[in-house]
């Protein structure tokens, strides 16, 4: 039952793909990439991952809100006639029919879906976690015991990307990083 | 950017607060129930843009100006930099222990209990809530560059 | 000598100093450039004085089995004195060069975040804790790249970041498939568990070497290197060029491929012919080149193809060779890039024809930039000339003449086009518009001077038999000992700091 | 089966960066090659009808190793959902100062311009 309806949220999300290819119009770019992202946060709902589900939803809100503000008043149609010929196209799809046959039948060896490899074996580290996470860390959430006790040097690292590219987008925007009384910005 | 239409500005007013307390909330439990850090602090910035959004950017600079947004962010990293070396300065322990959940460990299933799991979760909210927020301002103040105001 | 209780010291200083410095707005500019310069000192005397040392230490206390932990061994210890020296020698340059721009302390605080994320990766012994290192490297790189806030600079720095992107994003594919098979995330319980014979961990295996293999920017995807390096400001590119690409890229493929998945021949081949297409590719691109640094750039590229052929040999002296030039690169590559900095800072002029006896105005700049080309070009005393030496020698004795071959020619066409850098700028009448250029300021000319001098102690390290033994010997018998990483790391179990 | 859907729109994103010239293009096909291997790794983690991994209550702590589903592909996603996040906000600023520079988001225009 749950295979059937992550088919279906898969499928939608590959048909809000292609619309995002081949659309023209910027922001309904930006609208059908809400979509793409609600399906995944469903997704992972119905895949027993409420944790991800709630931050899914609210960082595509927050995505949505920025692509919607790039693109808000610089929606320019795109002109059909210059995109590249189809000849330089026929390569590409070439290679990617290539690299989904290879990679297909190689998924074929991947355990099937529903008996995940780590159910086997107890010295798993999930096993472990799943047994004692609440006893060690006290945390009822094994998730949250695994991302700030058991893995926390990880959260850190995270924490510190998003303050890397808050800071790069902030420097990026600032509007005049160089002096100006060196040379003018042209 | 003088805001949205009265009824957008009217519902707004009612609802921002309950958008920040939800966020806290979500910070909050984060060790007992779904969420946490990331998503509560997500929520709390969200809550900020919806008055932006709805009210202009003048008053939210007055809730939350743009220095204020910087600092707080800068706390929150620091606050979590600072928890995982105090793990490090105790003699008995690692860099990153759980050092408030072996000296005190609270009883499980309720909210005082995890040691620093809580306390992480408090930080990394103030942390993404503030950044967050402080890169959509400069988005929508890079939407209206007023022409050489911006000489810092 | 110290005890392993200071490994997370690489990682806490960076990051506390980068969130420190942070806070400070632009008024506080001598604040900033002593906080800068102590923390990235105190990085580099810590990393001499970790030299050597071997063990893991637990992060929170945890054993390996379910925790992170955090591995030293002599690989390691080796890339993170490389890395630290770099990074003390460009902040010291950058307290001059950067008064050019606003925002400093945001500067400072961007270098050191990509510092923090360069520790991260070498010392770490967790696959997924690599990841997230690796990002945070590269993104503040692409935030650093685009940092002058020029048009070129800007579109520069979002094709690399689109580049860098698509790595990641397979890394992490392969991160997924690597836990697919093995239901671990530490690299040695990973090593342990793997067979490397099924289809899986191979598909895996490639997606990683790929995602790396652009972080390297080897011949394939090297497409963003010249603009991306060329556009940075000078010490950003000097680390970019001289350690980035190898901490993140090269260091990764020879630890994974080496010590996790096992080292076949298949996989020693892959890297033999990518390490000598980007030799020669990146020699043919430069010589064209009259801008200083989109020349230095793509011989980054064919110096870290040589780096790759020397480890693809798979011998213990080829592998030696590799090592030891990575560590020759990272000192020359960024002393060239140093060198264009203070002339760039001076006379504001990139392009070579627009030069001209510059030594004459500028003689520190002069001197160092006549080392640095001797000894990217190989000439005898200097550090370059051994490294490829020793990489021609495990050639012929691996029997690979065709590649000898190759190592010989990239390093005539690399002496033909500095040579001709030199002639443009340093020699010559000086053009008139450059007539009163002065030399670079105090701190840009000691980091010159310091790096000169590595240059040429550099070659002592080969030839002195001690030091040899001491410094590239642990390094080589950690990669030609290959899977016995695993049993170091997982058998040092007891030692568990703070355990419950 | 649902394995190589996840591959298909992972393609769909790599098809979507490699062609498509529009900055804001590009950063959307990097945002669903993100959300493919997001998806694929929380997919490996499943069990049928397996639990949330959460503890409530005494009696589920001894049956939790039975029935929930992997907790670990949950906590790295969960960063590498907010990596793309970053990203997305780095890109998206380069994007419009590019536009401001330049005027338009097609990058061969971009490069044509910068002469």
């Amino acid at each position: 039952m749950i295979e059937f309806i992550i088919l279906l949220l898969l499928i939608f999300m590959i048909v809000g793909a292609l619309f995002v290819i081949e659309m023209d119009n910027l922001l309904s770019t930006a609208v059908v990439m809400g979509t793409i992202g609600f399906g995944l946060s469903v997704a992972f709902l119905f895949l027993g991952a409420p944790d991800l589900a709630i931050v899914e939803i609210v960082v595509d809100v927050i995505s949505l809100i920025i692509l919607i503000r790039a693109t808000i008043n610089r929606d320019i149609k795109e002109k059909a006639e210059e995109s590249t010929s189809m000849i330089s196209r026929i390569p590409l799809l070439v290679i990617v029919v290539i690299f989904f046959i290879f990679t297909y039948n190689v998924f074929q060896h991947l355990p099937a879906f529903g008996n995940p490899s780590f159910a086997g074996n107890p010295l798993a580290p999930s096993n472990i976690y799943l047994k004692d996470g609440l006893s060690k860390t006290g945390a009822s959430n094994i998730v949250a015991a695994i991302i700030l006790d058991f893995r926390a040097y990880d959260t850190l690292g995270e924490a510190t990307v998003l303050f890397t590219s808050i800071i790069g987008a902030l420097s990026v925007l600032r509007l005049f990083t160089r002096k100006r009384k060196e040379e003018e910005d042209k | 950017m003088k805001g949205m239409s009265q009824i957008v500005k009217v519902i707004a007013e009612l609802v921002k607060d309950f958008i920040i307390l939800f966020g806290i909330y979500i910070i909050l439990n984060g060790h007992l129930s779904p969420g946490g850090g990331f998503a509560g602090g997500v929520i709390i910035a969200a809550s900020y843009i919806l008055i932006t959004l709805a009210f202009g950017r003048e008053r939210a600079m007055k809730e939350l100006s743009e220095k204020g947004s910087h600092i707080l962010d800068n706390f929150g990293v620091l606050l979590f930099w600072a928890v995982a070396v105090l793990g490090w300065l105790i003699p008995g322990q690692a860099f990153f222990s759980n050092f408030i959940q072996r000296f005190a460990p609270g009883s499980p299933y309720n909210i005082l209990t995890s040691g620093i799991i809580l306390v992480c979760n408090i930080a990394i909210g103030i942390k993404v809530g503030a950044s967050l927020f402080s890169v959509f301002t400069a988005l929508a103040h890079f939407e209206s560059p007023l022409k050489g105001d911006d000489e810092e | 000598m110290i005890s392993i209780k200071f490994l997370p010291l690489f990682v806490i200083i960076p990051l506390g100093s980068a969130f420190i410095l942070n806070i400070f707005e632009r008024k506080v500019k001598l604040l900033t450039d002593l906080i800068a310069s102590i923390a990235s000192g105190a990085l580099f005397v810590l990393s001499i004085l970790m030299f050597g040392v071997k063990g893991n230490y637990y992060v929170g206390g945890w054993p390996s089995q379910f925790g992170i932990t955090l591995v030293i061994d002599g690989l390691s210890s080796y890339m993170l004195v490389t890395i630290n020296m770099i990074a003390f020698i460009a902040i010291l340059f950058s307290i001059n060069y950067m008064e050019k721009f606003t925002f400093k302390s945001r500067y400072y605080s961007l270098l050191f975040l990509m510092l923090a994320g360069m520790n991260g990766v070498s010392i770490t012994g967790d696959i997924f804790n690599m990841y997230v290192f690796l990002e945070i490297a590269a993104i503040a790189s692409y935030a650093l790249v685009g940092y002058g806030g020029k048009a070129e600079e800007l579109e520069a720095s979002f094709k690399y970041a689109v580049m860098g992107t698509v790595s990641s994003t397979l890394i992490l594919l392969g991160i997924a498939l690597v836990y697919s098979q093995t239901s671990a995330l530490n690299m040695a319980v990973i090593g342990r568990n793997i067979n490397t014979s099924d289809s899986l961990s191979i598909l895996a295996l490639i997606f990683l070497f790929a995602g790396f293999g652009l972080k390297a920017a080897v011949v394939p995807f090297h497409a963003w290197l010249p603009d991306a390096h060329s556009s940075a400001p000078a010490p950003i590119s000097a680390i970019l060029s001289g350690i980035l690409i190898k901490t993140i890229g090269i260091y990764l493929i020879v630890r994974i491929g080496f010590n996790i998945f096992g080292v076949s021949q298949v996989f020693l081949n892959v890297l033999l012919i990518v390490g000598a297409l980007s030799a020669i590719i990146g020699v043919l691109l430069a010589i064209g080149q009259m801008d200083i640094k989109r020349l230095l750039a793509y011989h980054s590229i064919s110096q870290t193809g040589y780096i790759l052929l020397g480890i693809g040999l798979g011998t213990p002296l080829g592998i030696m060779g590799g090592l030891f030039h990575l560590l020759n690169h990272a000192t020359f590559k960024s002393l060239l890039f140093l060198n264009s900095g203070s002339v760039e800072y001076s006379t504001g002029v990139r392009d070579l024809e627009k030069m001209g006896g510059l030594s004459k105005r500028m003689p520190v700049t002069g001197v160092t930039n006549l080392i640095a080309s001797m000894s990217i070009a190989g000439i005898p005393p200097l550090n370059g000339f051994w490294s490829k030496l020793l990489i021609f020698i495990a050639c012929i004795q691996a029997g690979y003449l065709g590649y000898a071959v190759i190592v010989a020619i990239v390093a005539i066409l690399t002496l033909s086009s500095f040579l001709k850098v030199q002639k443009y700028a340093f020699t010559g009448d000086v053009p008139p518009n450059l007539s009163e250029t002065k030399e670079a300021p105090f701190f840009m000319k000691t980091s010159m001077i310091f790096l000169a001098t590595m240059c040429i102690l550099l070659s002592l390290v080969f030839i002195v038999p001690s030091l040899r033994e001491a410094v590239l010997q642990p390094a080589t018998n950690v990669l030609t000992s290959g899977k016995t990483y695993i049993d170091t790391v997982l058998k040092g179990q007891g030692g568990i700091i703070g355990a419950p | 089966m649902i394995y190589s859907l996840c591959l298909v729109l992972f393609i769909l994103g790599l098809y979507c960066v490699l062609t498509k010239k529009n900055l804001i293009k590009i950063i959307v096909g990097l945002v669903i090659m993100d959300n493919a291997v997001n998806l694929f790794f929380v997919l490996l983690g499943y069990r049928t009808n397996g639990t949330v991994p959460i503890i409530t209550n005494d009696a589920e702590k001894s049956m939790i190793m039975q029935h929930s589903v992997d907790p670990i592909p949950q906590a790295l996603v969960l960063t590498s959902i907010v990596i793309s996040l970053g990203i997305l906000a780095l890109m998206v600023s380069l994007a419009i100062r590019l536009y401001e520079k330049y005027g338009t988001f097609d990058i061969t225009k971009i490069r044509k311009l910068k002469g």
